[in-house]
């Protein structure tokens, strides 16, 4: 597997950091290697933030994404800041309550309804990076699904197991029930 | 009538960058209330803090701002003030800030009572780096550097003030919005150094973690935590477990460091 | 890949590789990005019977864990760059009187408060000339995350092997980012303990200037000594004779630069018969890497050299290569405004060019932009 | 009866932290959309809680002029 | 019996440094003798101090002996006592060290109610350095930076350390060399922050320049203006005037840090 | 001679040239051998209407001159080795904040408390690197009791022109001895004074990225603005954007770089036709100057580079002396282990042979030592 | 009648502060040259005060065996 | 006049450094150039002290004594150290009572009762400095007597300037008294 940059954008609070975390460890407990990164303001907390990571097979030099195989944006603000470093025919996915704007441009684009799932489905806004993870596994099938969902249950808080794991497969079924 | 802060807010700075919920804002507006009250021209004022959530209140007011380095707000509001008495100089800082690394610069403060007005704002936690613990998280308490529960013991930010020498100490709550305003103002008009602990909430770094599960709880903790200093006097030890008292906690006349050195050193003007 | 697998922070990979050592104290201020070392020690040294300490400021973290080495125990600080001002007298006083400690200073955004959650390399001098007067000074630059364990672990064992500080000089994005880590079993990696006094307390010189090394006793341990940052004779105690403080300043400085050999770490990649050179460290390196391998897809003689030990500077893995006279120019990325940059320089003695290549953007330099630096050396 | 002639809510300071509606006494306010909205205005008795506790300059209370 | 200093004192390091009258010599030997009452074994025991005349005591004794940096002798303690909290650790220093520079050290360290035993010297003065004012130095008296008289209010260093949440806080003088002893003692018996204010007589840097025409006119001068603290109690504001009280000041049970620590962490020793 | 004719302390002096330059607070903590500035500005002062107050520490007396300076007043603090160290990260702030101050540091034996009696030239690269991240630096060298109280309202005209921060970095030979000094008439000397800013308060800029230089006001005076140690935009509120931090960065180490010409000054003596030269500075430059002269007395064509600003470093003398093509060999003697030398190679870019001569011996390196030195290279 | 045996000074460490001889009760000290001497044993009633305050561990006061 | 080095010894106290600095002092206003030194130890105060000064009429470079056309040793400790760095044929001055063990070598030396002088004549050991300058003004005859008076009277403490007058004239006749 040749290197994949995957960027997750959204605002402080929202888990996209963890999100990255989680899709780094389970790649990496699938042999493969890969690199989390993540960029926020001075404050540590709230305002613009951004989990970002590079999976490969190979040795990752450059650690950080600069152009995104894959983009995640869960807000409008978000989405507008780095569309413009989505690769050409890349996976582009923006959280369909958030995003009203939608972009346009040579990519795949997928509209979904993740925080409102997390939200309504699930019924916790906070798991709404998990689905996410689910909804970028979908449609990249950069891992086993057996492997992602160790990693969710390993990296979340003791007790909330199973509502991770409803997450994650809510953030599958997105994509699928889109098909 | 609703209050119209605009006077004395820079234009364009709100949102300002605190958590929602995170009760700097509530405090910021009691203090333009005071300042605003004692008809300070704008220009003689300066503000002064250091580094921490806390820190960046300045940035939002009109008036001369300092943001220095971590712990340093009285002592570069010291210099501020000994080269031109005539500013009206406000020191401000979080718990960390003016206590732990800030710590010498305020007791120096307070013993050489020079008239700056120092407000220290306790929310008992170092927000701004993320939850570590600070000289005044609660014996039990969770940090990030304390996964265990807060071991060390407490500083009474006033009783410590005291000790120092400061001739002007009071405490008050962001929940106590007006009687915080109240304490600002007497602050301000004290001369000498003045201090007033601030109790404040951060709910994204010690709230949520410690069984607060609303910024609301926190304001409904002071308010049902803090007991007037005066009402206290009547009260039982037992009757005051887990409380504090909140006031003007101790005042007294005592030689302001510019009038004595100005007078002892016959500075020529 | 059976062993201990981890995809971890690189900031708890330092604490990882220090409890590896045998680190058994913590001393520190929070500070932005370097938190997560006290954060993760805060945590993990009570399980191997350590201490952590939050204290009141950096001046005093330092003094402690300078402290808490007297009383015999491995110790550990990190911070970053306002913090690491702070430090620099007490650091002066660990290398003045030889007592081992490491020290972890992850780079962000200077000078001031200046971009806190910003990364940077802008401290690698300031570790060289932050405290007053002429010291030794040794420091590792990790470049990934399982180097941010292992070079702990070397860190440490410079430390007690030379009784001097060490630093790990690392970055906010090394520090922050997370990657696979594997951690060695016991025994795989080296750990150097401390060596105990083996004459009789009474004979006991603890700052012997007629030796390269002796023992430090731990306070406790029945050799009851003085320790001054006055300049002392070998017994411990002040003098005023400027030929002994010459003679034991220099001697300090001497054991650094006659063990060069030990000290020095140098990765060279593809430096065998390059006509460029990059001369890199840390998240630089990897960009670097990254640009070299590029190059020589697009048919240039470049190579790497990065050092992992920094200070003392490589100066003879340098010349050794520029003696070879294949090398036109150096190239020399980082994340500042330029300071290996002069060190390269100066070392270069104008057998070839040496051209920086500084940013202070906050990502880690782009490998395109070291591989044009390159190629206008060609 | 209403003593407030409006409530300004400025949604783009309002981050939503819920302290004007948990210490409304009257139960004026509500969250919709995870700001602070106005839920009857009716309910109002300008006792400037919300405005005096709110941390984000969010939320204006015009009294009713005296008649 | 003339008491044998011997067994404490290093060979050959005597004459001292200090200046003759210089009262450190005084105190030194009353803290010899009441390290000598408590039988410790000299392996245990650590003395650290920072810079200034009085932070060369250390290298006079036989102990485990730190002369660290100017103001930071508490702060190295902490590090030596949580590393081996086995060590009976005694952190000392001149009023300059302690309470100026090291103030925040100080004061954190009462906080902690780490179980370390802190000697502050008190000579009012900067005695090293030649003569500069110290938080101590007397309002109007003379130095060397304080050519018109000293301008700044001073430190109750007792009162600073009650404060800040000391657990034992004793004053005495040099002059009262006996009773030095025993306040010394009982602050090394204590199991928590100790602090003894040790009033101390700079004859070169504070003495002669101001009137007091020898060293022994300054040790009477503790004579005379001593008062034991519970004599104190039944005097009168106006009798008091000019004096200062010796003997225990404060004691209170408080829990000590390290108990804390290794309680709440479990720590697997 | 017929002017005031003084014969007066180095550090006195310095004190002396500050009041002329027009200093009205002095913020400062003791410390040997630099005491004496603290000292006379503490009487003198009153006099002309300033303050003096002796802070707490290091830290709080270097936070006190930038709040000083704030408020529009001159102000100046001085120190010595251990007291530099603990001020770093202030001085720092007052590097990106463009604060003016001066600093006068009294370098004594180093490192940690050293030889507090003994001088020494020891803390020169901690001048350029004692604070973290990249920063400008200008600072000034005296060699004699007239020169300590000339580069004191030199430094002073440096502050207020660059916006900076300026070093004394002198030595406690020249603090502490006693020599002749004029004392300028008013006016002999230029004297800068601080520009006031000449836009209405609403458009004024404190740190305008697109101007080289903006006039600081003072508060109080009507223009109320923010100052922050965090990386700032023109208007002085924080901004993350790396963009606008790095044209803030380079903008003010490129200030002091293009007025180079500006702000160096440097002695040359017989250096026209010299094959060897001397580069020294300080008590140093004495003995060097002693011994040029002893060297051209023995034949050999010798000469002395006296940099009075050692910061920014004098690459473009040395360049211009170099590229004649005469010199063989430079002497740099330093007292320290080597610093200067340092940069002297550097810049020398092996176009000829330098060689440091080193001295902790805490009295001036002997002529005879450096005329050795010279001969060598002949 | 002298209640000391002899009193030992050490006049190597002996700094002449004169604190020995000024607060000697008895007077049975004096300085000779810049350092303390005894003056009078007899006068000496061992109280102990000269070597209790001696800043310098220069003074030392045998007192006489009980009979 | 060439370059005179001349060093005073003593210990701390003694006030030898006050009196190097007057001579520089004077020296200056006769119009010589003049750079006063001093050495001491970290104490900043008692053990050994030292102060020294070199006239000359031409710029001086190196600003300490190295080897002494003048050295006064008011100690023998001060004596033992600094004899050896005593030139050919140097001038030598020692205090009689303090240094019993006389130096021994090629110089002219002048053992005189300096500090008995100081003490005794005078009643204040403290002016023992003002005495030596007499004595060292008289015997090398470097500056007029009554520019050195100057620069005494106007170097020491108000209200002591006659005793001070005495103890320089006392040093002058301690020389002349001798011949
Ligand atoms: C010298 C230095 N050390 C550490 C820091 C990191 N730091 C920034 S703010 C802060 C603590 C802030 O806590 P507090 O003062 O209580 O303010 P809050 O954020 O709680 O409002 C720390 C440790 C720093 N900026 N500088
Ligand atoms: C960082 C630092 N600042 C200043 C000094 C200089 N210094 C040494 S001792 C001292 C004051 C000593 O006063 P005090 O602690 O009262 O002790 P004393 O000499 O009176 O016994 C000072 C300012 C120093 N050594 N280090
Ligand atoms: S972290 Fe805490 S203190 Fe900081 S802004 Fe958020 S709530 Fe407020
Ligand atoms: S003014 Fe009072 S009653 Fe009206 S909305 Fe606000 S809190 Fe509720
Ligand atoms: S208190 Fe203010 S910020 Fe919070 S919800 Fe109400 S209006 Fe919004
Ligand atoms: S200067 Fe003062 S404190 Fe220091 S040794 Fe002399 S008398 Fe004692
Ligand atoms: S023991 Fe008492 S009486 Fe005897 S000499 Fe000493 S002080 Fe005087
Ligand atoms: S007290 Fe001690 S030092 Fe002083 S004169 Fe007496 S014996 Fe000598
Ligand atoms: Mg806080
Ligand atoms: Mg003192």
């Amino acid at each position: 597997m040749a290197r994949v940059d995957i960027r997750l954008g959204g605002s402080g609070g929202q888990g996209t950091i963890t999100a990255a975390a989680i899709l780094g460890y389970a790649a990496v407990y699938a042999g493969k290697n890969a690199v989390q990164t993540k960029s926020y303001g001075p404050e540590a907390r709230g305002g613009a933030a951004r989990g970002e990571v590079v999976i490969s097979d190979e040795e990752i030099n450059y650690v950080k994404v600069i152009k995104s195989d894959v983009l995640v944006a869960l807000t409008q603000e978000a989405c507008d800041k780095f569309i413009e470093d989505a690769k050409e025919g890349s996976v582009v996915i923006v959280d369909s309550m958030m995003v009203k704007d939608l972009p346009k441009g040579n990519f795949k684009l997928y509209a979904l309804p993740i925080i409102k799932t997390a939200a309504e489905d699930i019924g916790k806004s906070m798991v709404a990076n998990i689905v996410t993870l689910g909804v970028v596994n979908e449609i990249t099938k950069l891992l086993d699904y057996d492997k992602l969902e160790k990693g969710v249950l390993s990296k979340v808080p003791k007790g909330t197991e199973e509502l991770n794991k409803k997450a994650l497969k809510a953030g599958v079924d997105l994509v699928k029930n889109m098909k | 009538m609703a209050y119209d802060y605009a006077k004395y807010l820079r234009p364009g700075k709100l949102p300002h960058i605190w958590c929602a919920g995170c009760t700097y804002g509530i405090v910021l507006k009691s203090m333009i209330r005071a300042i605003d009250s004692l008809n300070y021209d704008k220009n003689d004022v300066v503000v002064t803090s250091g580094i921490g959530c806390c820190s960046r209140l300045p940035g939002y007011v009109d008036f001369n701002t300092l943001h220095t380095t971590h712990g340093r707000s009285i002592a570069f509001a010291t210099g501020v003030k000994v080269a031109n008495p005539k500013l009206k100089v406000i020191a401000l800082g979080g718990d960390g800030d003016m206590t732990a690394i800030g710590g010498n610069h305020f007791i120096h403060a307070c013993r050489r009572n020079i008239d700056i007005t120092v407000f220290v704002f306790n929310n008992n936690i170092y927000g701004m780096t993320g939850a570590q613990y600070s000289p005044t998280t609660p014996k039990g308490a969770w940090a990030t550097t304390a996964p265990y529960g807060m071991t060390e013991n407490n500083f009474d930010i006033t009783s410590l003030a005291i000790g120092a020498g400061a001739s002007f100490v009071a405490r008050t709550t962001a929940y106590h919005a007006t009687h915080c305003e109240k304490m600002i103002k007497e602050a301000l008009e004290h001369k000498g150094l003045s201090v007033v602990e601030i109790i404040n909430a951060c709910p994204t770094g010690f709230g949520r973690k410690n069984k607060f599960k609303t910024p609301t709880s926190m304001l409904l903790w002071m308010k049902d935590s803090a007991v007037n200093v005066e009402k206290a006097k009547n009260m039982s030890p037992e009757e005051l477990a887990g409380k504090f008292t909140i006031g003007v906690l101790h005042k007294e006349e005592k030689p302001e460091y510019l009038e004595t050195y100005d007078a002892t050193v016959g500075l020529k003007k | 890949m059976a062993k201990k697998l981890e995809f971890m922070m690189g900031n708890h990979a330092v604490a990882e590789g220090a409890l590896y050592a045998g680190c058994k104290f913590y001393g520190g201020y929070p500070i932005t990005p370097s938190t997560e070392v006290a954060e993760r020690m805060a945590e993990r040294l009570p399980k191997v019977g350590g201490r952590f300490i939050q204290m009141e400021d950096e001046i005093a973290a330092m003094a402690s864990v300078i402290g808490a080495s007297l009383a015999g125990v491995k110790s550990l600080t990190a911070t970053s760059g306002p913090g690491l001002s702070l430090k620099q007298e007490n650091i002066g006083y660990a290398m003045l009187c030889e007592i081992p400690v490491v020290i972890v200073d992850v780079m962000r955004g200077g000078p001031s408060t200046g971009m806190p959650t910003g990364p940077s390399q802008s401290d690698i001098m300031q570790a060289k000339w932050g405290t007053h007067g002429d010291h030794p000074v040794i420091a590792v630059t990790p470049a990934s995350v399982q180097e941010q364990f292992n070079e702990t672990v070397r860190a440490f064992n410079l430390a007690e092997k030379y009784r001097c500080p060490v630093y790990v000089l690392t970055d906010a994005i090394i520090g922050q980012m997370m990657e696979q880590l594997e951690i060695p079993e016991p025994g795989e990696l080296e750990v150097i303990e401390r060596p105990k006094p083996d004459c009789k307390p009474e004979e006991y010189l603890p700052f012997d200037m007629d030796k390269e090394f002796v023992p430090l006793a731990a306070f406790g341990s029945g050799y009851r000594y003085h320790v001054t940052g006055l300049h002392h004779n070998s017994d411990g105690f002040p003098t005023n004779d400027p030929v002994l403080h010459t003679k034991n300043t220099v001697r300090l400085i001497e054991r650094i630069n006659k063990n060069y050999d030990d000290i020095m770490k140098v990765e060279e990649f593809m430096t065998d018969d390059a006509e460029v050179l990059v001369f890199a460290i840390g998240v630089s390196a990897r960009s670097a890497k990254h640009a070299v391998i590029e190059a020589r897809n697009q048919g240039i003689k470049a190579g790497l050299l990065r050092p992992l030990t920094i200070w003392p500077f490589p100066d003879k893995h340098i010349d050794n290569i520029l003696n070879k006279g294949n090398v036109k120019g150096i190239v020399v990325p980082e994340m500042n405004l330029g300071q290996m940059t002069l060190e390269v320089q100066r070392v270069a003695k104008g057998r070839c060019q040496v051209e920086g290549l500084f940013s202070l953007m906050l990502d880690p330099i782009l490998p395109g932009e070291i591989v044009e630096k390159i190629r206008r050396f060609v | 009866m209403a003593k407030a002639e409006r409530i300004e809510i400025n949604k783009k300071w309002c981050k939503g932290c819920e302290i004007c509606v948990e210490l409304c006494p009257t139960n004026a306010l509500e969250m919709v959309d995870f700001k602070v909205a106005v839920k009857d205005l009716e309910k109002c008795i300008a006792c400037m809680q919300c405005e005096l506790r709110c941390p984000d300059f969010a939320i204006v209370v015009y009294k009713k002029e005296k008649e």
